[in-house]
C-alpha cells in the first residue's frame, strides 16, 4: 500500500530509485549545462502537467480502472475555462471553478459508465477521451482561446510564490501545484476512506461488494476525483501557454499511464503509490530534457528513451526483488 | 436550396489553425460560387493511410470535384486514377502530387519561403553566430521542406552561422515550448532559434520568456493571435506567413472553373511574405494573417 | 527403499523460518498423514517437494537418489504432483482444459483433440463420482466442484507421489467417500500419498502413519494404528485441549431477528422460509449445490432475488445490496475466501477492517489508523492469527490463518447477524475449537447465527436447530437435540417428488 | 472461449452482434452512398490493417498481457522490406519474409523482456514501441521508401485475386489477406496447444505455472505470434501505399486495442476471440464511413464516434447478459 510522501519509509524509496538517479549522474557527467538550477527548474515545470495527469491516472489504476481520457479531458477542462473568462468574461476564481468541476463531472459521468453500465473502462474512457476531443474543438470554434483579458490567469503556473520567499529557489507555481496536489493525492490513498477502498476495489471489488462497499458509488468518485485532478491540469497547462489550445492533448494519456506504471503502480490495480508516480513523471522529463541538451538527433532520443524506460523499470524490479 | 455542385477537400489535417484558416478560405469560395464543401483530414500528418481512406470515403459520395492536399506525393495516386477515369476533376493544394493528375496545385513554396526566413535570420544575427531549429514534424512534407530550406540555405549563403540542431516538437505548444528550453539549455551560446509552424514558433518564445533568454532572435512561421502579438511586443523578429485563406479559396475557385472547362495554370502559387513589427498593419499583409 | 525422502530440509521467508530440520519419509502403497496447526509449515513443505519452492537447506531422494525439482513441471515428470491446498485453477477454461492442463490430448503436432480429451475427463470425473459436464468454465463451478476439479487434475497426471493438501476441505461426507474409495485404489496400486487434512476422523480412516509439525518442526511420526487422536492433537498444539458439552437454550421467547419468506432464484433457491432468533444459531446443511450458499447471497443481497422478502426485526427490509444488509446489521462470510472473502493482494490490516473502516473514519475522510490498528491487533491476537505484522499480504499466510483473517473481519464489524458458510474450512482442531467456542459466545451475547456447513459434526455439535437443503428447497428442519447424521442425510436427499 | 469463425455458434454471434448491424442499417437508410459494393469495398480495404494488428493485439491480449509496439512495429517491419527490397534490391520473397521474420524477433524480445526479465508488458511493449519508432527513421533516413523497383509489391494489397473469379465482387487481397490471417489466428487460439496455453497464461498465469506449464517460453511464443502478424500488417500497409512511411504507426495501436475490446475481449485476459475483433475493427471503419459519408464535420465525427463505440459496447453487454 502506499505510504505518505516523507515518511522515512518513502524516502528511502526516493532514495532507493536508482533509476531517475543514475540517469541524473550520468546527464550530470555528460554535459555541463544539466545540472544547473535553471535547467532542474525546467525539469520540473515540464514535469507538472505530465505530473498532475499522472497522479489523475494513478487514483483510477490503483482502483483497478484506467483512464485513456486524461489528456482531452484536460484541454477540455482548459476549453471551458477559456469560454467562462474570456468569451463570457467571468472573474478568475469562477474559471478556476469551471475547470475542476468540469473535470469532476466529466470523470464522473466515464465512472458511472463504468460502475452502472458496466462498460469496460478502457472503452468507457476512450468514448469518453473522443467525445471530449470533439466537444473541445467544437466550443471553441476550433481557435484557441486567449487569455489576455484575465489579468493574474498567466501567474497561475508561471509565476513563482517560492522565489519571493527563497529568491534562488525560482520554482514556479506549477511545480507547487503539481507537489501540491501530490500531497493531497497521497494522503486520499493513504490516509482516508477514499484511498482505502480504491485500493479495496482494485485489488478484489467482488470482496470489497461483499464487505458491504457501495462499489459503485465509490468507483464514481473515484473517476471523478481524477477527473478534478485532470481540471487543475487543465488550468496549469492554459495558464502556461495563457491560451487553451482544443486541437492538444490527445497522446497525452500514454505519457500519464507510462509514468504511473514506471513508478511502479499495477495496472492490475490495488497496488500503487502517488510517490511513485511522481518518481516515473520525473524519469521521463530528465529523460526527454537530458538527450536534449546532448543534441541527440529526435529518432535516437525516441530510440532510446524506449530502451533507457525499460531499463529503469527493470533497475527498480531487481531492486525490489532484492528487499 | 441546397448548391447540386459538391467538392470535398481531403487535407492534411484538420486541427492546425493553419488548416483551418485554409477550411475559412474554402468555406468562403464555396459560397461566393455555390457550391458544397466538405473539409477533413487525419489527426497527424503522418497517417498516410488514414487519407487514403477519407479520400477513398469522398469519392464514394460521388462528388464533382475533389481536392486534395498529399501526405505524399505518391501515395494517393491510385485513387486519383480513379477519380481520373470517373472523369472527376481533381486541385492538389498545399502539397502536390508527382501525377499529372491534378489540373492545378495551389500552394506555397515552402522550401522559398523558409529561404527567406533563413535570410531575415542571418541579418538579424549580423551574419555569424549559432541557431538552432524547433520542427513541426520530422517526416511531413512541409516539415521537410521548411527545415531544408531554412538550413540549406544558411549552409549555402551563410558560412559563419551554425546551426547547432534541429528538433521536433510536434506542432504541439507545450512540447515545442520544452524542446526549445532544452535547446536553449543545452547551447548557452545560442543566438537564434526558428520555428516552422505556429505551434513550434509560440513554443519558441515560451522558452525564451521563461528562460529569460530575451537576446535569442526568435523567427517564426504562421500567424496566429500569439504569434501577432510576440511580433507586435518584439519578442519574436518576425515570421513567414503564408496565404492559408488564399489556398483554400483558390482551390475551390479552381475546381469550379475546372467544372466549367475552364484552362487552369498547373501551379497556383498563393504566395508567402515576411512580416514584422514594420508591416505587421499593412493591409496586404494583415489580409494574409488569421488569428 | 523409501520411495520418497526428506533429509534436513529448511526454508525460511525474508528471514523467518518456516522450516528446520525435516527428516520425512514416505513408502510405496502408504498413505501417510501430515498434521499440523494452521502455519505450522505443512504447505511449504510439500511445494518444496512438489519443485514449487526451493528448500534452503537439505535435500530430497527420489528411489534413493537425490533429485531438486526446481519447477512443478520437472516434479511431475519426476512423478510428483500436488493438489494445492489453494485452488490453482483457471477460470475462463473449461474443467476438461484444467484436468488436463499441460498435457494435452493432441492429435498431431500442435492440434488438440477436444473429443478425447472431454471423453477422458468424463472417465476421471466418473472415477471419482463426478457429475460434471466437463466443457463447463471451471470459475462458474461451485468451490467444492472446483476441488473435485483440482482431484481429478491431479489424478490425470498417475504420479507414483500424490500430495494432497487439505483436499476435503470444501467438501461434505458423499464426496469424501469417493476421495477415500480412489485413494485406496491408489494405495494398493503401489502409489505413495502424503495427505493433510485438519479432519481427525478422516486421518484415523485412511491414514497408514502420521507425522506431526509443530512450528516448522517435525514432532514426531508414528503408525496410525494404535495412535491415540488426544496424543497427536496434543502433540501439534503442544497443550491439551479439553472438550465441554453444550445445552441447547431454549429460545422459544427470543424475539425473531431475522425472518426470510419465500426467497427464491431460479432453480438454485425455491422459496425457501425461514426464522432466525436472537440467540440462536441455525445450522444449514445439504449436499453440495443444494443452494445453501445461494440462499445466504439472497439474504445478504449479494445477488438479485426473483421473489420474496427478507425482515429484520420484524421489518421488511429492502435489501439489495451487500452494503443494504450490513446496514441492516447482516454479515456473511463466504465459502470461497480466495475468490470473495478476501483482496488477498491487500495486507492484514486492510482485510480486517474493510467492512469496518467508517467506524474509524472522521471528518474529512481521515482514518484514524491508530485506532484501526489496535482494533485489528486485538482480533489478529483473539483469534491467534499467525501473522509476523499487520502490514503482511494476506497472500503470504497459509491457508487457514487467511480463513482467520475472513472470518475476523466479520466479528470486527459486530452485526447482530452472522452468516457463515464453511466457517472452519481448512482451520486446525485448535482454532477450530477456539472458533467453535467464540461462535457460541457471540450467540450469548444475543447474536443470531446461520451456520452453513458440509461437516456434520460441526453443525451438530454447534447448532441450536438445523434446517436441511436440497435442490434449492428448505426440505426439514430439525432440532438439534433430535438430528442425526442419518436423519440429516435422509432429508437432504429428499427429492420434490417424495411424499414429506 | 474462442471458436472456429464460422461455427455455428458464432455465426449467431455474429448475428447477433447488435451493434454492427444497427450502425449498418442506420447508414444504409441515412445515405444512398452508403451501402454501395464500391463503399463496401472501401470499408473492408480500410479494415485491413487496422483488423491485422487487432487480431495480434487480441493474442496477446488473451494472454494476459498487452502490446503497445504493434503500430510501430508494423512501420517498422515495413520499412525493413522496403530496405531490403529497394535499397538491397532483393526479390520479393525475400521481403516478405524479413517483414514477417522481424516482426516475429521484435516480438519475441518483448515476450523475452515480459517474461524472463518481469518488465510489465505496457512497458516493455512501450519501450519497443519507441526503440522501433526511432530506429524506423534511422534506417529510412526519415524518408519514406518507395517500392517502385519490385514490380508485384503494389498487387499484394491492391489486387483482387477474387475479382478473376467473381467480377462482381471486387474484393482486394489485402481483405482477403485479413480473413487469412483471422481464420489461422482463431485456429490457433481454439484449436491448438499455442492457443490453449495462451488462455491459461491469460486466466492464471500463477496456476498455469503451477501446473507444470513453462510459462516463460510460451510467453514469448505469444508475443512472437503476435509480431508476425504485425509483419504482415505491415505488408500490407506497404503494399497499399506502394511505400513504406517510417513515421507512421503511432497510435494505431490504440486503435488495435480498441477493436479488440469492442470485440468483447477482456483486457484481464484468459477470455477473447478473433471474431469479436473483427467485428470491432469492423465497427470501427463503418463508424468512420459512414459519418464521412454523411457529411458530418470532423469534430463532431470525433465526439460522435466515441458515444457510439460506448453504446455499441453497451447494447453488446445487454445482449450478453441476456444469455
Ligand atoms: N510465500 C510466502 N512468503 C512469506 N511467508 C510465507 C509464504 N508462504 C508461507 N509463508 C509462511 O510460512 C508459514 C507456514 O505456512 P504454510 O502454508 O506452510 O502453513 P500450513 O501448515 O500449511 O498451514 P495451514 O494449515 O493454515 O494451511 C506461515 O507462517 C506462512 O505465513
Ligand atoms: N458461481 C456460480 N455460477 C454458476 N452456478 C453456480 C455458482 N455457484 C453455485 N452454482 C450452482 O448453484 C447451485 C447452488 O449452489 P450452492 O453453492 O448454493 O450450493 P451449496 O448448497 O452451498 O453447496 P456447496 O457450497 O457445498 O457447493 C448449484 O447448482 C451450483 O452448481
Ligand atoms: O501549420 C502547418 C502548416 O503551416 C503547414 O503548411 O502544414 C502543416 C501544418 O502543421
Ligand atoms: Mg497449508
Ligand atoms: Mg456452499
Amino acid at each position: 500500500m502506499t505510504r505518505l510522501p516523507f515518511s522515512p519509509a518513502a524516502l528511502q524509496r526516493l532514495l532507493a530509485f536508482a533509476g531517475l538517479v543514475v540517469l541524473m549522474v550520468v546527464f550530470s557527467i555528460a554535459s555541463d549545462n544539466f545540472l544547473q538550477t535553471d535547467n532542474l527548474v525546467s525539469i520540473l515545470q515540464a514535469t507538472a502537467v505530465n505530473g498532475v495527469l499522472a497522479i489523475a491516472c494513478t487514483l483510477v489504476i490503483v482502483s483497478g480502472g484506467i483512464d485513456l481520457s486524461v489528456g482531452c479531458l484536460m484541454t477540455f477542462c482548459a476549453v471551458v475555462t477559456g469560454v467562462v473568462l474570456t468569451n463570457w468574461g467571468m472573474p478568475l476564481p469562477l474559471g478556476i471553478l469551471a475547470a475542476i468541476a468540469c473535470g469532476a463531472a466529466c470523470g464522473g459521468l466515464s465512472g458511472w459508465l463504468v460502475a452502472q453500465l458496466r462498460v469496460p473502462p478502457f472503452i468507457a474512457t476512450l468514448g469518453m477521451m473522443m467525445l471530449l476531443k470533439g466537444l473541445a474543438l467544437v466550443i471553441s470554434g476550433s481557435k484557441p482561446i486567449y487569455f489576455l483579458d484575465t489579468p493574474g490567469f498567466e501567474a497561475i503556473a508561471q509565476d513563482s510564490l517560492l522565489a519571493n520567499v527563497l529568491p534562488a529557489l525560482p520554482i514556479p507555481n506549477s511545480v507547487l501545484i503539481l507537489f501540491a496536489v501530490a500531497i493531497v493525492a497521497s494522503w486520499l490513498l493513504s490516509q482516508t476512506l477514499f484511498g482505502r477502498y480504491a485500493f479495496a476495489l482494485g485489488s478484489n471489488e467482488e470482496a470489497a461488494r461483499l464487505s458491504g462497499l457501495q462499489v459503485k458509488r465509490w468507483k464514481v468518485a473515484v473517476y471523478a476525483v481524477g477527473g478534478a485532478i485532470c481540471g487543475i491540469a487543465g488550468l496549469l497547462i492554459a495558464s502556461r501557454l495563457n491560451s487553451a489550445q482544443p486541437a492538444l492533448g490527445q497522446g497525452y494519456e500514454l505519457d500519464a499511464i507510462a509514468a504511473v506504471v514506471i513508478g511502479g503502480t499495477s495496472l492490475v490495480g490495488g497496488r500503487g503509490s502517488v510517490l511513485g508516480t511522481l518518481i516515473g513523471a520525473f524519469i521521463m522529463s530528465v529523460l526527454a530534457n537530458g538527450l536534449r541538451i546532448l543534441n541527440v538527433t529526435q529518432e535516437w532520443q525516441t530510440a532510446v528513451t524506449g530502451v533507457i524506460i525499460v531499463l529503469a523499470v527493470y533497475v527498480d524490479i531487481l531492486r525490489r526483488g532484492k528487499d | 436550396q441546397q448548391p447540386t455542385v459538391y467538392i470535398p477537400l481531403i487535407s492534411k489535417g484538420f486541427q492546425h489553425q493553419f488548416w483551418q484558416a485554409v477550411k475559412s478560405g474554402a468555406e468562403q469560395a464555396a459560397k461566393d460560387y455555390k457550391v458544397r464543401v466538405t473539409f477533413e483530414g487525419p489527426e497527424s500528418e503522418a497517417m498516410v493511410d488514414k487519407q487514403i481512406d477519407m479520400l477513398a470515403g469522398a469519392l464514394a459520395k460521388k462528388p464533382q470535384a475533389i481536392a486534395i492536399a498529399a501526405l505524399d506525393s505518391k501515395a494517393t495516386i491510385p485513387l486519383l486514377r480513379k477519380a481520373h477515369a470517373a472523369k472527376i476533376p481533381v486541385i492538389a493544394f498545399d502539397s502536390g502530387v508527382d501525377s499529372d493528375i491534378p489540373l492545378a496545385t495551389a500552394s506555397t513554396d515552402n522550401r522559398a519561403a523558409a529561404a527567406l526566413a533563413a535570410d531575415k535570420l542571418a541579418a538579424l544575427i549580423g551574419g555569424e553566430g549559432e541557431v538552432a531549429v524547433v520542427g513541426h514534424d520530422q517526416t511531413s512534407r512541409t516539415g521537410i521542406e521548411r527545415v531544408e530550406g531554412f538550413v540549406n540555405r544558411l549552409k549555402a549563403a551563410y558560412p559563419k552561422v551554425r546551426v547547432v540542431t534541429v528538433q521536433y516538437g510536434g506542432g504541439d505548444h507545450l512540447k515545442s515550448t520544452e524542446v526549445a528550453k532544452s535547446i536553449l539549455q543545452g547551447n548557452p551560446k545560442l543566438k537564434a532559434l526558428f520555428g516552422t509552424n505556429e505551434g513550434s514558433a509560440i513554443g519558441v518564445v515560451n522558452a525564451v520568456r521563461e528562460m529569460k533568454r530575451s537576446g535569442v532572435v526568435v523567427v517564426g512561421f504562421d500567424s496566429g493571435k500569439q504569434q501577432k502579438d510576440a511580433i507586435a511586443s518584439g519578442a519574436m523578429a518576425g515570421a513567414i506567413t503564408q496565404n492559408p485563406v488564399g489556398i483554400g479559396y483558390r482551390t475551390v475557385e479552381a475546381a469550379v472553373k475546372a467544372l466549367k472547362g475552364e484552362a487552369l495554370p498547373k501551379a497556383i502559387d498563393t504566395g508567402y511574405y515576411w512580416y514584422d513589427k514594420t508591416n505587421l498593419r499593412d493591409p496586404k499583409i494583415a489580409a494574409v494573417l488569421y488569428d | 527403499m523409501n520411495l520418497l525422502e526428506a533429509r534436513g530440509l529448511g526454508k525460511a521467508f525474508g528471514g523467518v523460518t518456516v522450516l528446520q530440520g525435516i527428516d520425512f519419509d514416505l513408502q510405496a502403497g502408504e498413505v501417510h498423514a501430515l498434521m499440523g496447526e494452521n502455519g505450522a509449515g505443512k504447505s511449504t513443505l510439500m511445494k518444496i517437494l512438489a519443485g514449487v519452492h526451493a528448500a534452503d537447506t537439505g535435500e530430497v531422494l527420489l528411489d534413493g537418489k537425490p533429485v531438486r525439482p526446481s519447477s512443478p513441471r520437472e516434479a511431475q515428470d519426476l512423478g510428483i504432483a500436488l493438489i494445492h491446498q489453494e485452488l490453482q485453477l483457471m477460470p475462463d477454461l473449461s474443467a476438461a482444459a484444467n484436468v488436463f492442463i499441460g498435457r494435452e490430448r493432441r492429435r498431431t503436432g500442435w492440434r488438440l483433440d477436444h473429443t478425447r480429451q472431454l471423453a477422458d475427463t468424463q472417465v476421471i470425473f466418473e472415477r471419482l463420482g463426478l457429475s460434471l459436464d466437463p466443457r463447463r468454465a471451471v470459475g462458474t463451478l461451485s468451490v467444492a466442484q472446483q476441488q473435485m476439479v483440482e482431484i481429478a487434475k491431479a489424478l490425470s497426471l498417475k504420479a507414483r507421489v500424490l500430495i494432497m493438501d487439505e483436499p476435503t476441505a470444501a467438501l461434505n461426507p458423499e464426496e469424501v467417500e469417493e476421495l477415500f474409495r480412489v485413494v485406496r485404489q491408489l494405495r494398493a496400486e503401489g502409489v505413495g500419498i502424503i495427505y493433510i487434512s485438519h479432519k481427525m476422523d478422516e486421518l484415523r480412516r485412511i491414514a497408514d502413519r502420521v507425522t506431526v509439525l509443530r512450528d516448522g518442526r517435525l514432532i514426531a511420526t508414528q503408525d496410525m494404528a494404535g495412535a491415540e487422536m488426544d496424543e497427536l492433537i496434543r502433540l501439534m498444539v503442544g497443550r491439551e485441549l479439553q472438550q465441554t458439552a453444550h445445552a441447547a437454550p431454549d429460545l422459544s421467547a427470543a424475539p425473531v431477528l431475522l425472518e426470510a419468506r419465500r426467497l427464491s432464484r431460479g432453480r438454485a433457491v425455491r422459496e425457501a422460509s425461514f426464522t432466525l432468533r436472537r440467540g440462536e444459531i441455525l445450522g444449514l446443511a445439504g449436499l453440495m449445490g443444494a443452494g445453501r450458499t445461494e440462499l445466504a447471497r439472497l439474504v445478504f443481497g449479494a445477488d438479485r432475488r426473483d421473489g420474496g422478502d427478507v425482515l429484520v426485526n420484524g421489518k421488511p427490509a429492502d435489501i439489495r445490496s451487500p452494503a443494504d444488509a450490513v446496514r441492516h446489521g447482516i454479515a456473511y462470510l463466504s465459502e470461497d475466501r480466495k475468490g470473495l472473502g478476501l483482496a488477498t493482494g491487500l495486507d492484514v490490516e486492510a482485510n480486517l477492517l474493510m467492512p469496518s473502516l467508517a467506524r474509524f473514519t472522521g471528518a474529512l475522510g481521515h482514518i484514524d489508523r491508530r485506532a484501526g490498528q489496535s482494533a485489528a491487533q486485538a482480533f489478529v491476537q483473539r483469534l491467534g492469527i499467525k501473522t509476523p505484522s499487520l502490514g503482511q499480504t494476506v497472500a503470504r499466510l497459509s491457508g487457514g490463518n487467511q480463513q482467520k483473517i475472513a472470518l475476523a473481519k466479520w466479528l470486527l464489524r459486530d452485526c447482530d447477524i452472522l452468516i457463515v458458510d464453511e466457517p472452519t474450512r481448512g482451520i486446525d482442531v485448535g482454532a477450530k475449537a477456539e472458533i467453535h467456542r467464540l461462535l457460541r459466545e457471540l450467540a450469548a451475547a444475543g447474536k443470531a447465527l446461520i451456520v452453513i456447513s458440509s461437516e456434520l459434526p460441526e453443525l451438530l455439535g454447534l447448532a441450536h436447530r438445523i434446517l436441511v437443503m436440497c435442490e434449492g428447497r428448505i426440505s426439514g428442519e430439525l432440532p438439534a437435540a433430535d438430528a442425526t447424521q442419518e436423519a440429516l442425510m435422509a432429508l437432504a436427499t429428499r427429492r420434490e417428488t417424495e411424499p414429506a
